[in-house]
């Protein structure tokens, strides 16, 4: 009884709040894209500034590529501390997995999934896509195989420190690219200017793809290790 | 176009009230998937591709695997 | 007006899941659904029936969705991901000392 | 022009490499790890202080700016670091305590130092970034990361109580974390900029619910985060839980370093008068002022020594709170005295209680009989430091204190006056409490004081890093205390800075 007084109470209140914020939120002015806001003027120069056809890739990797290296440092923390509280000594043993057929059409499709995940990261300056989202796709596949072919089959491929060191190889990569534009370019995280190719191409926007690359590797090394932490337990029950 | 956006609007709040309404975990992050899916295809149609890559790998699938994982090993403590 | 809607409604319900419901998965997804809410907020009110804002070679479009806060929702999303899978080991954790995952029956244990 | 104020990265990346060289050391010798990390706390330091005394004649004067842009020079989307005489003040004691609180864990942190340091490296990282930072969401973001990156080091002991904390820390924090979020999208889609100092030229355009739906949002992020009385209950248990280190960095830096965001919000992003015509700014002193006096209370009735000192903390950062909304000079003075006397004497608290409870089974109040007796010399300075948080004469709690009290008295606010008052009263009678039961037994074998400080050889070799850790911060409590006049530049520069956000927002728009 108290409990549903409770209910009614929270609801009633919530309520309240609720349409209190739907009062202020249809006060909102229709959103006209700013005539002289930062959007208009990176739909108009942001081609020509960073060279990349994507502009929320130039956005992310170029115009705020500092707050790109703050969430990748921001997974690299979490990773790390997801390990920290979760360090066991047990090493993985493997359950059998799923049945031949799921293993084989699986070994076939991994190839292109791995392709659409590499293209994702490579193109991230083209179509849609990048290094963050193509980094998850890798981990994905790192995900499914511990599913279909058993828990210990990628770790004894891929080893945690193998892992490790993808996810700090990109984070080098980023930071170096940071540094390099220090050196070259005068400012911290300055698109290279030498490295500019015809628009369009593949390499081409100047550091960006190099910084894609980066990330792509950390996230999805950092999120296989996140992964691979949190089934450690369930291990030793399959068995 | 509209027709198709108020369809996915409905499926969206509908699964959002039953990843809330059931006490099941399974059933609530199932609708939980779902809800990021759709999701996407509405930021699709809100023209953010990029947007819903991220939503689409991130929120419909990495968040559910480690959803599930969390749940795997809790079902085993709840016995006691 | 219609987004707006939607928007407080999601909220409001992951809200209500947040500090309601008394099973910590149950949270956790409220949480999600909070966040969820505010990001497809800012989508949906940032489109302005543009196209997607990527030029294409040869072409010339003249009006595109505001970058500036899809690239912000992505950074929101992948921070949101990170902090879901922290909370959820720290759950896991809680529920191997106490065999529980029950807010209620947490509570109570040592105050 | 961007290649003159490159240690402004400097100060942000310096820590987040040697957290990454933290990360890689698990090979190394115990030395070459502490070696490390004390080289690395004191390379910023030395690079803060080296700012500061460089710059002296510009900080005397209030003139005092840098300002480092990352993107395209001359185009309105960049992200902007800017450091003035506030953040400079911040930057200096945060990276000082810090220090300190380093060397201490080098000896107090037994098992797994290289992910410990390496998260903690990543959190004064983060830390100075907050500081730093002149655009928006660059701000939400390193919230965000400090958010994520002290929950681990909160159930670093991994125990059902820590983990339960650090659990409650991390819903809190992350809640907090999406309000902020809102504010910030908001204030985009209306002023379509996300850099602090366009937006507080032109605060002023957006239609006055807007204004008061930003401001709200802001104020629950921040309230949440400060530990404000409705929604305090994480506090406590987040601060006692953690090693004694992590509790001296949460509660006597972190505190401060949100703080100092909601001065950076509330004076110099959104105009203070917008609080005032809201009638926002009396309703928060309200809160801030019942807060204190709660904390207090709950201080008295808690019977774990860390709880209590996590309390006193609510107490503490409501009366600061309080003061500082009074928004006239001599409360700013005494507000950002008291800032800095709460950070040195809750490090120190915290540290010795440390240092103390190594000795005995718990931190319960029953437990610590005798403790006084088994280590003389840092009792004593933990009864120095706790009559520093009451307000003794040469201390400088004392002094923040009483010009907090003439703050409130000025204003005519009395309430606040006697909140300040009583909550010193309260802290005398929970401190009496633990100091009575430390001395309770009296039978010991360990040498009389007298003898213990007379034979020199004796005392040097007791001495050792973490002592010597609590000996200075008491030290620098008794030094303020007597000289607090040397904050006098420093604390009237910051105040200067708060009261003509003009300048900021000028140089930063300009340059």
């Amino acid at each position: 009884m108290n409990k549903l007084m409770k209910k009614i109470m929270i609801s009633v209140v919530l309520t309240g709040v609720a349409f209190a914020l739907y009062q202020n939120f249809s006060l909102m002015p229709e959103y006209q894209g700013l005539n002289e806001g930062l959007s208009n003027y990176i739909i108009k120069s942001g081609l020509n500034d960073t060279g990349s056809l994507n502009l929320i890739t130039a956005v992310l990797y170029d115009y705020r590529a500092f707050d790109s290296l703050g969430e990748s440092t921001v997974i690299f923390g979490a990773v790390s501390g997801i390990v920290l509280i979760l360090s066991r000594k047990m090493l993985p043993v493997s359950s059998k997995g799923l049945s031949f057929i799921v293993k084989r059409a699986l070994g076939i499709m991994t190839p292109f999934i791995a392709l659409f995940g590499f293209y994702v990261i490579t193109h991230g300056h083209l179509t849609p896509g990048g290094g963050f989202q193509g980094g998850v796709i890798l981990a994905a596949i790192s995900i499914i195989f511990s599913i279909v072919y058993g828990s210990a089959f990628d770790y004894r491929r891929y080893s945690p420190q193998t892992k490790t060191l993808f996810e700090t190889g990109g984070a080098l990569t980023f930071l170096g690219l940071g540094l390099a534009g220090i050196l070259m370019e005068g400012a911290f995280l300055q698109n290279l200017g030498f490295l500019t190719a015809e628009t369009g191409t593949l390499i081409s926007a100047g550091s960006i793809p190099y910084i894609n690359i980066g990330v792509g590797f950390k996230v999805g090394a950092g999120l296989a290790i996140i992964f691979y932490s949190m089934i450690q337990k369930t291990f030793e029950e399959d068995f | 176009m509209a027709v198709l956006e108020i369809i996915l609007v409905i499926f969206l709040v509908f699964s959002a009230l039953m990843a809330v309404y059931f006490d099941e975990e399974l059933i609530s992050i199932i609708f939980l998937s779902i809800f990021s899916l759709v999701l996407t295809a509405l930021y699709l149609l809100h023209k953010a591709a990029d947007v819903a890559l991220a939503e689409a790998v991130i929120g419909a699938g990495l968040n559910t695997a480690i959803f599930m994982s969390a749940i795997s090993q809790i079902r085993h403590g709840d016995s006691d | 007006m219609f987004n707006n809607l939607i928007f407080i409604i999601l909220f409001m319900l992951g809200f209500y899941a947040l500090i309601m419901k008394t099973n910590l998965i149950k949270n956790v997804i409220g949480l999600n659904l909070m966040e969820a809410a505010v990001f497809f907020w800012v989508i949906a009110f940032s489109d302005i029936g543009g196209e997607v804002a990527i030029h294409k070679m040869g072409e010339e479009v003249t009006k595109f969705n505001d970058p500036v806060p899809q690239a912000l929702t992505l950074t929101g999303i992948v921070i949101g991901a990170s902090t879901a899978a922290l909370l959820l080991t720290l759950i896991i954790e809680l529920n191997k000392f106490s065999g529980t995952i029950d807010r209620d029956q947490l509570e109570g244990l040592n105050d | 022009m961007s290649w003159m104020n490159i240690e402004l990265i400097l100060l942000i990346t310096l820590p987040a490499l040697t957290a990454v060289l933290m990360y890689f050391s698990r090979d190394f010798n115990q030395r070459v790890r502490n070696f490390l990390a004390v080289s690395g706390a004191g390379a910023e330091l030395y690079l803060i202080v080296s700012l500061f005394i460089y710059n002296f004649d510009q900080v005397k004067n209030s003139n005092f700016f840098l300002q480092y842009t990352i993107g395209y020079q001359d185009t309105p989307f960049v992200i902007n670091f800017a450091m003035d005489n506030l953040s400079l003040l911040f930057s200096l004691i945060v990276t000082g305590a810090v220090f300190l609180i380093v060397i201490f864990s080098t000896q107090y942190i037994k098992d797994k130092e290289n992910r410990y340091f390496g998260l903690f490296f990543l959190v004064l990282a983060s830390i100075q970034g907050t500081i730093l930072t002149a655009d928006l969401f660059t701000l939400y973001l390193f919230i965000e990361a400090i958010t994520i990156f002290t929950t681990p080091l909160i159930s670093f002991k991994k125990t059902e109580e820590t983990t339960r904390a650090a659990m409650q820390y991390l819903f809190y924090g992350i809640t907090g974390g999406v309000f902020f979020f809102i504010s910030i999208i908001l204030i985009y889609f209306n002023l379509g900029t996300l850099k602090m100092a366009a937006v507080a030229e032109s605060f002023a355009l957006i239609s006055t619910p807007m204004q008061l739906t930003i401001i709200i949002f802001f104020l629950l992020a921040l309230l949440i985060k400060l530990g404000i009385f409705p929604i305090h209950f994480w506090l406590p248990r987040a601060h006692s839980a953690c090693p004694a280190p992590i509790s001296a960095l949460l509660s006597g830096v972190l505190l401060k370093v949100y703080l100092y965001i909601f001065m950076r919000l509330f004076w110099t992003m959104i105009a203070f008068d917008f609080l005032v015509e809201l009638h926002l700014s009396a309703f928060v002193l309200d809160l801030a002022l019942v807060s204190s006096l709660i904390g207090h209370v709950f201080a008295l009735q808690a019977d774990n020594l860390k709880k209590m000192l996590a309390y006193s903390s609510i107490g503490h950062i409501g009366m600061i709170l309080a003061v500082l909304m009074l928004n006239t000079e001599a409360a700013f003075y005494g507000g950002m005295l008291h800032i800095i006397a709460h950070l040195m004497m809750k490090s120190g608290l915290f540290l010795s209680s440390g240092y103390l409870l190594q000795t005995t089974l718990s931190h319960h109040i029953d437990d610590l009989k005798g403790i006084g007796h088994k280590n003389r010399l840092v009792f004593i300075a933990f009864i120095t430091v706790c009559l520093g948080t009451i307000g003794m004469p040469p201390l400088i709690g004392f002094v923040s204190k009483w010009y907090v009290l003439l703050a409130f008295l000025k204003a005519r606010h009395f309430f606040g006056a006697f909140v300040v008052a009583a909550g010193s009263i309260i802290a005398l009678i929970y401190y009496l409490r633990y100091i009575s039961q430390a001395y309770e037994t009296v039978k010991s074998e360990s040498p009389s004081l007298k003898e213990e400080l007379i034979s020199l050889k004796a005392f040097f070799k007791s001495t050792n890093t973490m002592k010597s850790v609590i000996y200075t911060f008491t030290l620098l409590i008794i030094f303020f205390g007597l000289g607090y006049q040397l904050f006098e530049i420093p604390v009237n520069t910051a105040i200067f800075e708060l009261l003509n956000p003009q300048k900021y927002i000028e140089l930063v728009l300009g340059g």
